[in-house]
C-alpha cells in the first residue's frame, strides 16, 4: 500500500481541477476534425443515397465513385480514427496524471502527419485521379500521391500509438505493481491493435508505390488484397473495442451502478486484441487462389471474435439488471423502466448496444462460408457495416461526446442539449432502421454494393430493387438531419455552453470483486501470442500466394 | 481438477479421427498446431499428476533439469522430417505421438518450467530459437521433398512457419532483455 | 475466479453456438462439397487471349443438360455477352479477368464469386426455373461499373 | 547429496532414453528422412517386380516377362511434368549414352514408366520418347493402363505420387534397377549420373567375367 502515496501531484491536481488545458486542446482538436469529417462525409453520403435511388444526378466532374471514395475515407478512416485518438488521449490524461510533455508533442506530431497525409490523399480524389475506393484494390492504380498520403496517415497513427505506450510505461514505473486503470488499459489494447493492424497495410502501400510510379511493372494482386484485409478487418474491430470501453466503464457509472468484473473486462480486451488480426480472410471467402481448408481455418478465427462479444453482452445486461434492481425494479422485465432512458449519455450507447445484437448476428452470418456467398459484395454488406460501425460504434461515440466535450471545455451539458441529443438519437436510429434495413433486404435480392444508379438496361430484376433504394434515400436524409444536430451539439458544448465542471464518468468495481491476476499487465507476452496467431493464420496462404504466384498485373486506370 | 479435465478433453478431441486427419493433412498444421496442442493438453493435465505424485516430481525432477531435457528430446525427435512421415504411415508411431507429446513433453515441461531459473529459461528459449531458425532454413532451402507425404510447397510453408515462430521467440527475448520487470512490478505482487 | 452459474451456462451456450457454426460450415464444405469457389489455377493476366481455354470464350455443351461457359471479364463487359441454356441445366463457369478485379453475381441465385486477374475462377450453378437471370459485376471496377451486366436466358 | 544423485540419475535415464529413441527413429542414425529409410529398406528387401501389363509407345502390350534375363533400368514419370521429370529423363539419357552398345537390348533395357495412364496414351508417349531420343526398343516408354496393377507396382517399389489438384503430381524421383531375376536390385540418386553408370557397368561386366 506504500505505492498509494506515490500518486504524483499532477495526478491529484487533475482529479480536482479537471484536465489540464494543454491536454484538453489536443483532444478537442482531434474531436473537431472528427466531427468536421462527419459533416462532410455525411453530406457526401446523402448525395450518394439520393443518386443510388435515382432521385438525383451527380455532375460528371464529381461522380458517384469519387463521392463514394471520399465518403469512405472520411467516415471509415478520419472520423473514427480521430475520435478514438482524441477520446483515448483524454482518458490517458485523466487516468494517468496528465500527459507527459513528450507525449503531448508526439500527439501533435501525429496530428500534423495525419492531416498532411489526409490532404495529400484528398487532392487526387478531388482531381478524379484516385477513384479507387478506400479499399484501393490493385491493379487499379491511383495517383502515387494518394498512396504517399496514406503512408503519412499510418505514420501519424503510429506516433500516437507510441505516445500512448510511453505514457502508460511511465505511469507503471511510478506505480509499481499496480494495475493500469481500466480505461487506459483499453487504450493500450486499442493502440496495440492500431499499430500491429496497420503494419500489413503499410507493407501493401510500400508494394504499391513503386508500382504506381512505374518503377516496377507488375504487382501481386492477391497478396495486396490479403494485406489490405488483414488491416481493414482489424480497423473495424478497433472502433468496436473503443465503443466497448465506454460500455464497460462509462455506462454503469451513468446509470448509478458498479462495473462488471475487472478481470473479465481485461480478459475480453486481451481476447479481442489477440484474435482480431487473423480474422481478415472472411472478406475473401469467395476469392480464387485461397484453398478451402485455409478459408475454413479463417472462419474459425473470425467466429472466435464472437466469443468475447457474447461475454460482453452478458456483462452489460448483468450490470443493467443489478443496478436497476438495486433501485427497486422488480419482475423479469420491469427493471428495464428503472434505467435513465431520458439521459442521452445513456440512451445513445444503449441503442448502440441493442443494434449490435442484429449487427453481430449479421457478422456471424457473413463470416460463415456458404452464407457469405449469398451476400458477398451486395448491399447487405453495406447494411451490415452501417449497423455496426454506423450505429453501434458511431452512436456510442455520440453518447461519449455529450460528456467528453463539456469535460474538455470545462462546460456543462444543459438540459436543452440533452433533449436535443435524445431527439438526435431517435432520428439517427430511425434513419438507420430505414437505411440499413433496406440495404440488408435489397442485398438479399442481389443488388450490388458500390454501384451508382443503374437499371441494367431496364432489367426487370434490377427495376424491382428501386422501391427499397427509395427507403434507403429516406433513411439517408434522416441521418443527414441527425448529423447536423449532432455537429451543432458538439460545437455548442465545446464553445458556447455555460461554464462549469463536468465529471469524467468512471464506474467503480463491485465491492467484493476478486483480485485481478497480474499477468493481465504483461503485454509483451500477449503481443507474442498475438503474433503467433497471426503467423498461424497468414503463413500458409501468403507462402502459397507468393511461391505459386501468377505473373503480376500492370496498373490500370479504369475511371 | 478443471485443468486436468480441459487437458484431457483436448487430448480426446485431438485424437478423434476426423480431427486428426484434418490437422495432419496440412504439413505446417501437423507440426505447428497439432503437436503444440498435444503438448498443451499434457501441460494442462500435469497439474493432476503434480498433486497426485508430489514426491515423485520432487525426488526425480528437483531442479527441473531432467524434465526440460526430456521435453527437449521429445521435441527434437518430432522435428525430424522422418518422424512426421512415420506418424502418417505407421500406427505405432502415431500412438507414440499421442503419448509422448502430452505425457513426456507437456507434463515435464510444466513441472520443470516452474523450477528453472530465469537464466536457464532464456537458455532453453534461445536454443529452441536457434533450432527453429536452422530447421526453417533447411525446409525452405532443401531442393527435394523431405517428407514423402507432403508437397514441396508445404515444406516451404513449414520452413517459413519455423522462421516466424523463431521471430516471435526473438521478440520475446528482446522484450525480456529490454524491459526490466522490476521497474514495473515492484514488490506489490 | 468466482463465476455465477448463469454466467457459466451463458459462456457454454456461446461456445457451443460458435462450435455449432463451425461444425455445419465444415460439414457443408468438406462433406457436401458446398465450399466457396476457391480455384487455385493461375494464368498470365496479360496473355489471357492467347491462353486456352480463354482464347475461345463461349458456351459449350459438355453433356446432357451440362454446359461449360468459358468467360473472360474486362471493363465493362462479360464475354460471351449472351448466354442461353435450357431449363434444368447445370452450368460450369470458368472465368478470368483481363484487367482489374471483378465480381460475378447472378441475382436470385447463390452464384457469387470474385474474378481476379492472374487467377482462374470456377463455379457451378444449376438453373432449374426458366427465366431471364441478371448477371452483374459486384466489385467496383471503374466508371462504367454500373453497366457491366448481362443476362442468362433459361428456356 | 542423495538428491543431487537423483537428478543425475534422472538426467542419465532421460539421455539414454533419448539416444535410444533417436537411434530407432533414424534406423541407427542412417535415415533422417522417410525417403532414405524407404530406399534402404527396399534395397534390403529386394522386392519382386509385380505382374503388370505394359502398354508402350508403339501400342504393344506385354508383361515383365518380356525382359526376362535382362537388367531393367527404370524411372517413374508423367509427361505433363514441368520440372522434375524432364531432368530425370535427361539424366537417364546420359546413363544410356554411356552404356556400350553391345549391352543395350541384350543385357539391359531402359524403361520409363508413366504413372499417369489417363493422359499418357501411346501417342503422347511416342512424342515424349523422341524428345529424349529414346529409340522405343532398347529404351522404351510405357504406361500401365490397369489402375490396380499400377498402384500395386508403385506400392511395391515405394514410389509415392500425390496429385496436387492442379493437374500435376508430387512424386519422388530416382533410378531403379531390376536384376535379371526380376527383383529390385538398387535405387540410385538420379542427379549423380556417373555413379549410376558405374554401378550399372559393374553389374554388366560381372556377368561377362563369369
Amino acid at each position: 500500500m506504500e505505492t498509494a502515496r506515490n500518486i504524483s501531484f499532477t495526478e491529484k491536481a487533475n482529479k480536482v481541477l479537471g484536465i489540464s488545458p494543454k491536454d484538453a486542446i489536443i483532444s478537442k482538436s482531434y474531436l473537431l476534425v472528427a466531427f468536421a469529417a462527419l459533416l462532410i462525409g455525411g453530406v457526401l453520403g446523402l448525395l450518394q443515397g439520393l443518386n443510388r435511388a435515382g432521385l438525383f444526378n451527380l455532375p460528371t466532374w464529381f461522380n458517384y465513385y469519387q463521392v463514394l471514395t471520399a465518403h469512405g475515407l472520411l467516415l471509415v478512416l478520419v472520423l473514427t480514427a480521430f475520435f478514438t485518438i482524441g477520446y483515448f488521449y483524454a482518458v490517458l490524461s485523466h487516468n494517468l496524471g496528465g500527459l507527459l510533455p513528450k507525449v503531448r508533442k508526439m500527439a501533435w506530431i501525429g496530428f500534423g502527419m495525419k492531416i498532411f497525409g489526409f490532404v495529400l490523399a484528398v487532392i487526387p480524389i478531388l482531381l478524379n485521379q484516385a477513384t479507387v475506393m478506400y479499399t484501393f484494390y490493385p491493379p487499379m492504380a491511383a495517383s502515387p500521391i494518394f498512396y504517399i498520403g496514406l503512408v503519412f496517415i499510418v505514420l501519424g497513427v503510429w506516433m500516437c500509438a507510441f505516445g500512448c505506450f510511453t505514457q502508460v510505461a511511465n505511469w507503471r514505473k511510478n506505480n509499481k505493481g499496480q494495475h493500469v486503470p481500466i480505461l487506459s488499459y483499453f487504450a493500450t489494447g486499442v493502440f496495440v491493435l492500431l499499430f500491429f493492424g496497420s503494419i500489413p497495410v503499410a507493407i501493401e502501400v510500400f508494394m504499391i508505390i513503386p508500382w504506381a510510379l512505374g518503377w516496377v511493372e507488375t504487382i501481386n494482386v492477391l497478396v495486396a488484397r490479403t494485406l489490405f484485409w488483414a488491416f481493414g478487418h482489424t480497423l473495424v474491430n478497433i472502433w468496436y473495442l473503443t465503443a466497448v470501453s465506454a460500455w464497460y466503464v462509462v455506462v454503469p457509472k451513468l446509470i448509478g451502478g458498479r462495473r462488471f468484473s475487472d478481470m473479465l473486462t481485461r480478459v475480453v480486451i486481451i481476447m479481442l486484441v489477440v484474435l482480431n488480426i487473423p480474422g481478415g480472410f472472411h472478406h475473401q471467402i469467395i476469392d480464387p487462389g485461397i484453398a478451402e481448408s485455409v478459408k475454413f481455418l479463417h472462419v474459425f478465427m473470425s467466429l472466435a471474435i464472437g466469443f468475447p462479444s457474447l461475454m460482453t453482452a452478458y456483462a452489460m445486461f448483468s450490470v443493467f439488471e443489478k443496478t436497476a434492481r438495486k433501485k427497486g425494479g422488480k419482475g423479469v422485465f420491469s427493471w428495464f423502466n428503472k434505467l435513465p432512458w431520458g439521459d442521452v449519455r445513456f440512451l445513445a450507447p444503449m441503442i448502440a448496444m441493442i443494434a449490435f445484437i442484429p449487427g453481430g448476428a449479421g457478422g456471424i452470418v457473413q463470416s460463415t462460408n456458404q452464407l457469405n456467398q449469398v451476400v458477398h459484395n451486395t448491399m447487405w454488406v453495406v447494411g451490415h457495416f452501417h449497423l455496426t460501425v454506423g450505429t453501434t460504434v458511431v452512436l456510442t461515440f455520440f453518447g461519449i461526446s455529450y460528456w467528453l466535450v463539456p469535460f474538455l471545455s470545462k462546460r456543462v451539458l444543459t438540459p436543452a442539449i440533452n433533449k436535443l441529443g435524445v431527439i438526435q438519437t431517435i432520428i439517427w436510429t430511425t434513419g438507420m432502421i430505414f437505411m440499413a434495413g433496406a440495404m440488408h433486404w435489397v442485398g438479399l435480392l442481389g443488388s450490388p454494393r458500390r454501384t451508382s444508379y443503374t437499371t441494367y438496361f431496364d432489367n426487370a430484376t434490377a427495376l424491382s430493387w428501386d422501391p427499397y433504394l427509395f427507403f434507403l434515400a429516406i433513411g439517408g436524409t434522416l441521418l443527414m438531419v441527425g448529423i447536423i444536430l449532432q455537429v451543432y451539439a458538439v460545437v455548442y458544448l465545446m464553445f458556447f455552453a455555460p461554464k462549469g465542471e463536468t465529471e469524467f464518468p468512471i464506474a467503480e468495481v463491485e465491492n467484493h470483486a476478486t483480485k485481478t491476476p497480474y499477468w493481465t499487465e504483461k503485454w509483451g507476452r500477449i503481443i507474442v501470442i498475438m503474433l503467433l496467431l497471426i503467423a498461424m493464420a497468414y503463413v500458409i496462404p501468403l507462402v502459397e500466394m507468393i511461391i505459386n504466384a501468377p505473373p503480376g498485373s500492370p496498373p490500370f486506370q479504369t475511371w | 481438477m478443471n485443468q486436468f479435465l480441459f487437458g484431457f478433453l483436448l487430448l480426446v478431441f485431438l485424437a478423434l479421427p476426423p480431427v486428426a486427419n484434418l490437422l495432419e493433412s496440412i504439413m505446417i498444421v501437423h507440426m505447428h498446431m497439432q503437436m503444440p496442442l498435444l503438448v498443451i493438453a499434457g501441460f494442462l493435465m500435469a497439474y493432476y499428476f503434480q498433486k497426485k505424485y508430489p514426491a515423485f516430481f520432487e525426488k526425480w525432477n528437483q531442479r527441473g533439469y531432467p524434465g526440460i531435457l526430456l521435453f527437449s528430446i521429445i521435441m527434437i525427435y518430432w522435428m525430424l522430417p522422418r518422424a512426421m512421415d512415420d506418424a502418417l504411415t505407421s500406427q505405432t508411431v502415431e500412438i507414440f505421438k499421442y503419448i509422448s507429446l502430452p505425457f513426456l513433453a507437456g507434463v515435464p515441461l510444466r513441472d520443470s518450467w516452474a523450477k528453472l531459473t530465469s537464466f536457464l529459461k532464456n537458455i532453453v528459449i534461445i536454443s529452441f530459437t536457434i533450432m527453429f531458425i536452422m530447421m526453417g532454413l533447411l525446409y525452405i532451402a532443401w531442393p527435394e521433398q523431405l517428407c514423402n507425404n507432403y508437397l514441396m510447397i508445404e515444406q516451404i510453408t513449414l520452413g517459413w512457419g519455423f522462421i516466424t515462430m523463431a521471430a516471435c521467440m526473438v521478440i520475446y527475448l528482446v522484450y525480456n532483455v529490454l524491459i526490466d520487470p522490476m521497474q514495473y512490478e515492484g514488490l506489490a505482487e | 475466479m468466482k463465476m455465477h452459474l448463469d454466467e457459466k451456462i451463458w459462456l457454454i451456450i456461446s461456445f457451443g453456438m460458435i462450435m455449432g457454426f463451425m461444425f455445419f460450415t465444415g460439414y457443408q464444405t468438406f462433406v457436401l462439397g458446398m465450399g466457396p469457389p476457391s480455384e487455385m489455377e493461375t494464368i498470365d493476366p496479360q496473355r489471357v487471349d492467347e491462353t486456352a481455354p480463354f482464347d475461345e470464350p463461349g458456351v459449350y455443351q459438355i453433356g446432357e443438360n451440362e454446359y461449360e461457359v468459358v468467360m473472360t471479364l474486362e471493363i465493362f463487359s462479360f464475354n460471351p455477352g449472351e448466354i442461353e441454356i435450357p431449363a434444368g441445366s447445370t452450368v460450369h463457369f470458368t472465368m478470368t479477368s483481363k484487367d482489374v478485379t471483378h465480381g460475378v453475381q447472378v441475382a436470385g441465385t447463390n452464384m457469387n464469386a470474385m474474378v481476379m486477374p492472374g487467377h482462374v475462377q470456377r463455379i457451378t450453378q444449376t438453373f432449374r426455373e426458366p427465366g431471364e437471370y441478371l448477371m452483374l459485376c459486384n466489385e467496383y471496377c471503374g466508371t462504367g461499373h454500373q453497366f457491366m451486366a448481362t443476362t442468362i436466358t433459361v428456356k | 547429496m542423495i538428491k543431487k544423485q537423483h537428478t543425475a540419475i534422472a538426467c542419465f535415464i532421460v539421455i539414454v532414453f533419448g539416444l535410444v529413441l533417436l537411434y530407432t527413429g533414424t534406423d541407427g542414425f542412417t535415415a533422417y528422412t522417410a525417403e532414405t529409410a524407404r530406399v534402404n529398406q527396399l534395397v534390403n528387401e529386394q522386392p519382386e517386380f509385380p505382374d503388370v501389363t505394359f502398354t508402350d509407345s508403339q501400342e504393344r502390350t506385354y508383361s515383365i516377362a518380356e525382359f526376362e534375363d535382362k537388367y531393367i533400368f527404370i524411372t517413374f514419370i508423367y509427361t505433363s511434368c514441368g520440372d522434375e521429370c524432364p531432368l530425370l529423363e535427361m539424366n537417364m539419357g546420359m546413363v544410356y549414352d554411356q552404356i556400350p552398345e553391345n549391352y543395350l537390348g541384350e543385357d539391359i533395357i531402359f524403361l520409363s514408366i508413366s504413372f499417369d495412364p489417363e493422359r499418357d496414351d501411346p501417342e503422347t508417349l511416342d512424342v515424349y520418347k523422341d524428345m529424349f531420343h529414346a529409340d522405343g526398343e532398347t529404351w522404351r516408354m510405357a504406361t500401365i493402363t490397369e489402375q490396380s496393377e499400377l498402384d500395386a507396382l508403385l506400392e511395391e517399389f515405394g514410389v509415392i505420387v500425390i496429385p496436387d489438384g492442379k493437374g500435376k503430381f508430387a512424386h519422388n524421383s530416382a533410378f531403379y534397377l531390376v536384376d535379371r531375376q526380376g527383383h529390385l536390385k538398387d535405387i540410385m540418386d538420379f542427379t549423380d549420373v556417373d555413379s549410376a553408370t558405374q554401378r550399372v557397368m559393374t553389374l554388366l561386366e560381372a556377368k561377362e567375367g563369369e
